[in-house]
């Protein structure tokens, strides 16, 4: 799950990390009101789950109040990667006399969170580890001591060879990681941390990401969640304990399992379809998932077949059977359905199935290419 | 022969008592496997379906029973505890079926099982089954036959159906291992391959991966490097838009590397067979028999 | 350092322990109002850094306020082993149905923290180990995973077979454990830990020993210290940072190092002496340390003859005669005293010594044997 | 020939600029011991005594002096981190002369310092000395003199005091070990008996111990089951009271293990000579030379 900059500062906050005072604004009322509290040059940042916001136009500095509200009711609505902005962050515009770059990213090589640093900050990452790798230092955590200060003054001094920056920056990567294990992170970011013309050093944005296997233990997190920022289909989908994400083709996938929903995108693909989502209705079947499935795929205008791919393993196919009849009665299809299933109570499904007018297949690769046909209207190969 | 389990696995299944626990503990019976005890904290002294003893802790069933393997269906917030649990009490294999446990209670199991030279398969995967001697874990028995092919996979559905495809070609499986879709989990593709490159019985292997991640890329670097048994692999995930997780928290594209094509590369410059569809495994599974 | 029974009740507390409502009184009349308030039978323990008080008659029931008040009035003032009770513990005395042991210790064979659990509580867990070992659960603990709760579990189902009572005892495990850990401590004791009439599951009394070297950063646990309940010249050494112990003897011990010191007092019995104490100047050596030494041990009217027995390494001679001149200026000494210097600075600290009229010896077995002939007036061999 | 420390003994100095830390590193230097680097966050690129050039980590120190080993003279609270980051940067002998360290610590430090392979000594010892080779850590030199006897003890100046007789005895030394007389450390008796046994230069070890804990009698089952050299052994803290700490936190009498009579009684039992006296070294050991 990923939280806004202004709710990771504010977790960090919580850690003792050093960051400007801000607050959040939905209005450009608001943003005024904030930036007449901070009583400084403040900056106007779109609050969206979304890299760019800067060349987006996300991102102003508002010398008064006044211009604050301005900027403000540019950035409001504006769209970024296809994201509406909801909230702005109205923040101290800070003076900047150097930028670093502060991470922690779970690292499946290493199993390990790897704190990455480099004093090449204030851009992406990504762009200096492939210009200027040497500038770039890597270290994984091992969990089981912490982050040791040993370690955090290696990183600080990786970052600033004066030893009073050094250990301001070592005592933020301690407050830095300890804000990650507490909050069952996969990513928390500093981008930049800067030093001030005074010397001090602190935090101009936060970013992190939290692994959604934490949200069950960590209520106070998961409340961040922020639906209005994510496509609603998507939520719904969550809500509904199904895995989805919408993409742009026209084939409807309806899978059980994450691996084989990948493949079937990819046969749907290879066979000249494009797959409009993935979605994986999970181990444990119950008809309701199956409706709730259908209800999100027969909402996107661009899906023009649907096809289920369903192998039973703990997933009953008589489940998935019932499901599909119980969503089809309530809201009749409009489009084409192809249903492959085998495993787990195969012969009941098939004949609940017939019994209410649909054909099951078998084989994978015989339905992939039937539900392209039906979707390209014969045109794929 | 057959890597991982064989006839004699003894299994203690923890959380027997649960929906899931009983379901597959029953499957599991059915096959063949030996389920020689429980773990349900409270219910120690009791006994699942009259024939499997339960108890508290896996340390008592373990003491009691002498099992070798564990098998994990406790719910996710728990699980990082029953694997360390299960590693404490000196099994020798732990599958952990659990979905959805946070990755960085894995930070802390991980270096426990290892220290303790148990071996941890998963979590979040389907476990194991070696067809006609055992199965541990929730792959369905009914789709696989015993024979010549290794088979292990990040995915579990994917799995069935390439495995089902297979047995219905008359191509039988010795060990079809599960390693599970998570960002960190205990054994990896390299181990099973080492098992199966050992495994007299095995003549080739399918091997199926996805996008995320270099586990692909460093197996195929194994496969040239140290089989001589020919590995046939696909990877799923090719049409996955690049930064979007598809379920399983390993399947995300990250920069450059993980992607589909850099997969498929590194299998053709290891000289591996390529399955671009699912239903190619078939034939060039045969082709290398 | 040892904490009385009423100042680690509270720090278990703190760390949600269930224990019994309860105050700490210094006078009869305070024990009367603790009994007052807590309106049912209390029990009244005297508060001393010692085992054995239900033995010594320091722990008494009283079923009504002015039994308390007596019953106080009589501890209260009261020697066990040597220490006199300046404080009494006035609790409710709870109804036990069922006694149990729960410790934690550091262990220097495992090199962890081992938690020793009974289902015998309430008598000598030595007793319990010497009897029926087979009562006693003992596991070690890797500090760097902590306390993992099937461990926790583990020692809660050896204690109780009923789950209820397991996860209860569980509970306390962790943290007695966390309480243990966050203390700095060596030693952390439950015993007993009773279950009630009714299954609660909760802690009747409450040891705990503080590692001396986490005292510096654990100010809060060093203000425990109750410098009433000690050996007066040993709180006046520590004040010094010198490590001393009272014994009965003789002969005064002035030496640097606690091996060197062990092994000058065994010489001296060795020779038919008996040494008046353990001190240890320690390895920084400087003059203060050694004129507070002198002070110590002259002090104590059994000292007939006091031994310095210096090897000098870290330690400087020189600052140890310089010491030892300013000392006796001061107060000049009553008693005869032998000088052993070795090392470091040994021409410079014996030219000092015999410029001040003191003779000064390098071998260490001539010196004991010449303080011993010193304290008991040539009788010892 | 010596054990742990020699010529190719190259050191690196933690806490190099504090009290204890200059003042040892200009003894060992002046000794002989080849000190390479000295490490003082935030006093990289600065030289020690315009001789030594100091690093702010030891990662730095190591990296570019190649160290094979670090002493630690840094305060208690500190030392715990300085011990685990010499571990990490790699160097294979460290040495931790800091007093007071809480031995909670070292329950972490441990088992960290030996998943890496080095090998610790102390906290709270005086260090090692390799006569005429090396001296790491506090021992005094002038009271050593190289020779055929492996000195091993808990306690610094009681050491010094039998080195001391030793070399007026003209009873030289291969290397003299202190190994700190805390409750966790790193080396223990036996990890020094080994090394003792393996030397060929050395031809009889003395042995100091102390009440409390069980090292020594550990040590003299060692020695009966798996050395070929001779041993003398000498416990100090007879007179000490039950129960009371005299100063190292080791010397406590807890129940009927660690007492100083269990102890001898041992040390006979495997056949070893025991000194009553710390004089009567001389003439033990001269007696099995």
């Amino acid at each position: 799950m990923n939280i806004h900059e202004y709710q990771a500062k504010e977790i960090l906050r919580g850690f003792g990390v050093p960051i400007p005072p801000g607050d959040v604004a939905t209005t450009p009322a608001e943003a005024e009101q904030i930036a007449r509290r901070i009583g400084r040059t403040v900056v106007v940042k779109a609050q969206v789950h979304a890299g760019g916001r800067g060349k987006a136009g996300g991102v102003k500095l508002a010398k008064t109040p006044e211009e604050a509200r301005d900027v403000a009711s540019k950035i409001l609505g504006m769209q970024i990667k296809g994201l509406t902005v909801q909230k702005v962050l109205v923040t101290d515009a800070a003076e900047i006399a150097a930028e670093a770059y502060v991470g922690i990213i779970l690292d499946r090589a290493s199993k390990k969170p790897v704190f990455m640093v480099s004093p090449a900050g204030g851009i992406d990452i990504e762009e200096v580890a492939a210009k200027t790798p040497e500038k770039i230092m890597r270290l994984p955590i091992d969990t089981r001591y912490g982050l040791m200060p040993f370690q955090a003054m290696e990183l600080g001094f990786f970052l600033y060879p004066e030893a009073a920056k050094a250990r301001a920056a070592a005592k933020i990567m301690k407050q830095l990681y300890d804000a990650f294990m507490a909050n069952g992170a996969s990513l928390a970011e500093i981008n930049p941390l800067v030093v001030t013309p005074n010397g001090e050093v602190i935090a101009l944005d936060a970013k992190m990401s939290i692994d959604d296997n934490e949200l069950d233990r960590l209520p106070k997190i998961a409340a961040l969640r922020d639906e209005s920022a994510e496509e609603p289909s998507e939520v719904q989908a969550r809500n509904a304990n199904l895995t989805f994400i919408k993409l742009d083709g026209n084939v409807g996938c309806v899978v059980n399992g994450a691996g084989l929903a990948m493949a079937t995108m990819d046969l749907v693909k290879y066979y000249g379809g494009e797959p409009a989502n993935f979605l994986d209705i999970g181990g444990s079947s119950n008809p309701e998932k199956v409706v709730n499935a259908l209800k999100i795929i027969t909402a996107d205008p661009s899906v023009k077949a649907i096809l289920f791919n369903i192998f039973g393993g703990i997933t009953r196919t008589d489940d998935v059977a019932n499901g599909i009849v119980t969503a089809t009665k309530q809201n009749p299809l409009k489009v084409p359905i192809v249903i492959r299933l085998t495993g787990t109570n195969e012969e009941i499904a098939v004949k609940i199935l017939t019994e209410n007018g649909f054909s099951a297949m078998t084989d994978m690769d015989d339905a992939v290419q039937r539900a392209v046909q039906l979707a390209t209207g014969g045109k794929a190969a | 022969m057959s890597v991982f389990i064989d006839k004699n696995t003894t299994v203690i299944v923890q959380g027997i008592t649960g929906r899931d626990g009983s379901f597959h503990t029953r499957q599991m019976i059915e096959y063949g496997t030996r389920v020689v005890a429980g773990v349900t904290p409270g219910k120690g002294g009791q006994k699942f379906d009259d024939a499997v003893p339960i108890f508290n802790t896996v340390a008592e069933a373990a003491k009691a029973t002498g099992a070798n393997t564990s098998v994990i269906y406790v719910p996710p917030m728990y699980a990082a505890d029953a694997i360390m649990e299960a590693a404490d009490a000196g099994v020798t294999l732990i599958v952990a079926i659990t979905e959805g446990v946070p990755v960085l209670d894995m930070t802390r199991v991980y270096p426990f099982v290892k220290e303790r030279g148990a071996r941890l398969l998963g979590p979040n995967c389907p476990g194991l089954i070696s067809p006609d001697k055992s199965k541990v874990g929730i792959i369905p028995g009914r789709i696989c036959t015993a024979g010549p092919v290794g088979v292990v996979s990040r995915s579990g559905t994917l799995t069935y159906e390439i495995v089902y495809q297979l047995t219905r070609a008359g191509i039988g499986q010795t060990t079809c291992v599960g390693i599970g879709g998570d960002p960190i989990n205990g054994t990896n593709f390299i181990d099973c391959l080492t098992a199966f490159e050992e495994d007299p019985d095995t003549k080739a292997v399918a091997l199926m991966g996805e996008i995320g991640g270099t586990d692909e890329q460093n197996a195929a670097q194994f496969v040239k490097e140290h089989m001589t048994k020919p590995v046939v692999g696909f990877i799923a995930g090719q049409t996955a838009p690049p930064g979007r997780r598809m379920g399983h928290a390993g399947a995300i594209i990250s920069g450059s590397a993980g992607t589909a094509a850099e997969k498929i590369q590194a299998f053709e410059d290891a000289g591996m067979g390529v399955a671009r569809r699912p239903m190619d495994f078939v034939e060039l599974i045969k082709a290398r028999l």
